[in-house]
């Protein structure tokens, strides 16, 4: 497997009529992670969604690269891992259930989900709905690292996290990059003290 | 006036007609307006 | 190749398992689809009075107002499916990770089971409070089969396209109601000489023709609606 | 030459309109001089008809060739223009009708087809009401819009079943003939042409003029 490359330029967006993202550019390689930061309102979270795939940017370029060759935009998608606040879970079933469900959407192996559980210790017989925000968002991190992403977006990825919490997905995050493979690219308002990061991208302001 | 006759059917065209054209002249009065603007 | 077509159907298989699983756990779209129904069913048999019981008058009615009811029972419950996932913010976990094609089939296939559950419940009381006779009980169940995977193959991708607008719940019976009317004829038509007893016709034909229309555009638009 | 465009129209249809009341014979087995309906309604159907055909065109082009969005421009004020233009189709078919078969509407399958047609595309337009961001309207109005192409022709088949008509035969009759009085015919291509010149010079104006509203909204 050869490693992912993401480079992004002139990306723009808006709702409406205001300018959310206007002419983003940026480049990240595999092993390293790109830091987005920026006050509130200034496009960090409708970057990533751009990067990911889930909103079409009203122009600019963004283009993933692997073995020299630039995957569309469902091969994109289907790389990405993520951890963003509007990601949520079926309320209805179990931690497992939801995690099972979305290996299976991922073709990742079945035994994924419950290592990755045991790691940032979550129960996986609690309904998802009953989870309280700091689970929720350890859940989040382990169904962005079913499928041994490639491009992993992260969104306040600390956030409601308690002190251990942190310590282990961080550690997640520097074995994703440690491989070698994968990149990420990490938003968040202030300034986050993370190893391997190669680039630091500010908006708005 | 008579259904059938041919002035209830000028009627009708015409206000079609006259409708469209002056809709068309304003649109292109505004057009040419906003254009100039830029 | 082989292994590309098992693991897509995997894939609809889960979301289909999922959606089931999820529903028996909260009961919604049953609950509403059955009582909707069967509240419907009542009001207009009792309201029918004795239209029902004159056979010749209600061959030719009683078939419209059977799949009326099917028709606003569904359009109650149908659009949920990808509502939902919207609503609960679901959506962008399954836009990563499904394939929109297998989540298409998968979501249709629950969808289908639910009209199919629901006919299976509704046409039987509704033929026994109306005392309407069919004479002809194979086409009558081959119409409903049919007409019902046209209706969820229907409501299904207007669902979709509804669930990312706003104003949901009107905007579905707007939508799904001008692309269901040329289905809803046909089946009207069919039930009609089902009770009849008369030869299906063409009817059928163009019957099982819009359903393969719908599904197959469906299936190949339905990316362009789910993902930007 | 560019200013003298629309007066050219004016005078064609001008011309156009003397001519189906002095030039054109008629017809035989209408009420009076209603058969002279036929150069006003039939070409306004015809024109919406060209035009929701083009919107769904557009929308393809949209869908699967660049995304821009002046194809989705094209499509939405295609669809705008061409409902107008059937609304006027079924007001003068209305007319028309209560002067030969006694009532305005009597769901003949011409009447049926045009208000399905009218339904389906208000529906287009109140999605479109229902989607804020542009792309995802765009989008979601386009996929609408093929649909409508795909469902639609099923009403061809079956509407004449369910109904009867005594609508007269189309231009072209069942046996695939063009069955006209010459300068009848004459007459409706003229008016034809010139309401499609009218469509799309309406069309094309109103393109313009969202995309400098849309120009202008932006800092």
């Amino acid at each position: 497997m050869s490693p992912t490359d993401l480079r992004f330029s002139g990306v723009s967006r808006r709702f409406g009529h205001l300018a959310v993202l206007a002419g983003v550019s940026g480049e990240v390689s595999a092993g390293q992670a790109l830091l987005v930061t920026g006050a509130n309102g200034s496009g960090k979270s409708t970057l990533l969604r751009c990067l990911a795939g889930l909103l079409a940017p009203d122009s600019g370029e963004i283009e993933c690269r692997e073995e020299g060759r630039s995957l569309d935009a469902a091969e994109r998608r289907r790389r990405v891992g993520m951890v963003a606040p509007d990601i949520a879970f079926y309320e209805e079933l179990t931690v497992a259930e939801n995690l099972a469900f979305f290996a299976r959407l991922r073709r990742a192996r079945p035994e994924r989900p419950a290592e990755l559980l045991e790691r940032v210790g979550l129960p996986g017989d609690r309904m998802a709905g009953a989870l309280s925000s700091g689970m929720r968002q350890r859940l989040r991190w382990v169904w962005a690292l079913l499928h041994r992403p490639r491009l992993l977006l992260l969104d306040e990825p600390f956030q409601n996290l308690d002190r251990p919490g942190e310590t282990v997905t961080r550690e997640l995050l520097e074995e994703h990059l440690a491989a070698g493979e994968g990149l990420a690219v990490i938003a968040n308002p202030s300034s986050l003290e993370v190893s391997r990061v190669a680039a630091r991208l500010e908006l708005g302001g | 006036m008579e259904l059938g006759g041919l002035g209830w059917i000028v009627i009708v065209n015409l206000v079609i007609w006259t409708g469209l054209f002056l809709y068309l002249l304003r649109l292109g009065k505004r057009v040419k307006e906003l254009e100039k603007e830029r | 190749m082989w292994r590309l077509a098992s693991n897509w159907a995997a894939e609809a298989l889960a979301v289909f398992a999922k959606d089931w699983r999820c529903e028996f756990r909260t009961r919604y779209a049953l609950n509403t689809l059955a009582l909707f129904a069967f509240t419907t069913l009542v009001v207009v048999s009792a309201s029918l009075g004795p239209l029902g019981t004159s056979a010749a008058r209600g061959a030719s009615v009683l078939p419209v107002l059977l799949w009326l009811i099917l028709l606003f029972a569904g359009a109650a419950g149908l659009p949920r499916s990808f509502v939902h996932e919207e609503e609960t913010h679901t959506a962008t976990a399954l836009r990563l990770a499904a394939t929109p094609s297998a989540l298409f089939c998968g979501k249709l296939a629950y969808g289908l089971s639910l009209v199919w559950a629901l006919e299976l419940l509704v046409a039987p009381l509704f033929l026994a409070m109306v005392s309407l006779a069919v004479r002809s009980p194979g086409l009558f169940v081959l119409v409903l089969a049919a007409g019902g995977f046209g209706l969820a193959a229907g409501s299904t991708l207007i669902a979709a396209i509804i669930a990312q607008a706003q104003g949901r719940s009107t905007l579905f019976a707007v939508l799904a109601f001008p692309v269901l009317l040329p289905l809803l004829i046909l089946v009207v038509e069919l039930t009609r000489n089902a009770v009849a007893g008369a030869p299906a016709g063409m009817a059928l034909h163009q019957l099982l023709l819009y359903d393969g229309t719908v599904t197959i555009f469906g299936l190949m638009l339905f990316p362009v609606v789910w993902n930007p | 030459m560019k200013t003298l465009l629309p007066w050219l129209l004016w005078v064609w249809m001008a011309v156009v309109i003397w001519a189906a009341f002095f030039y054109s014979p008629l017809a035989a087995g209408f009420i009076g001089q209603s058969s002279r309906v036929l150069f006003f309604h039939v070409p306004l159907a015809w024109t919406a008809f060209v035009g929701f055909l083009a919107a769904a065109v557009w929308s393809a082009r949209y869908l699967f060739f660049g995304r821009r969005l002046r194809d989705d421009r094209a499509a939405a004020v295609a669809v705008e223009v061409g409902f107008v233009f059937c609304v006027l189709a079924t007001v003068t078919g209305a007319l028309w009708a209560r002067i030969m078969w006694g009532a305005y509407w009597n769901w003949d399958p011409r009447q049926t087809s045009i208000i399905l047609v009218l339904i389906f595309y208000g529906a287009y337009l109140s999605l479109r009401g229902a989607v804020e961001d542009g792309e995802k309207r765009a989008r979601l109005a386009a996929v609408y819009a093929l649909l409508g192409v795909v469902v639609t022709p099923f009403f061809f088949f079956i509407v004449p079943r369910i109904t009867y008509s005594l609508h007269p035969d189309s231009v072209i009759n069942s046996r695939g003939e063009v069955d006209m009085e010459s300068r009848m015919l004459q007459v409706l291509l003229a008016a034809f042409a010139g309401n499609a010149a009218l469509f799309f010079w309406i069309h094309n104006l109103q393109c313009r003029l969202r995309a400098l509203a849309e120009g202008k909204a932006r800092p």
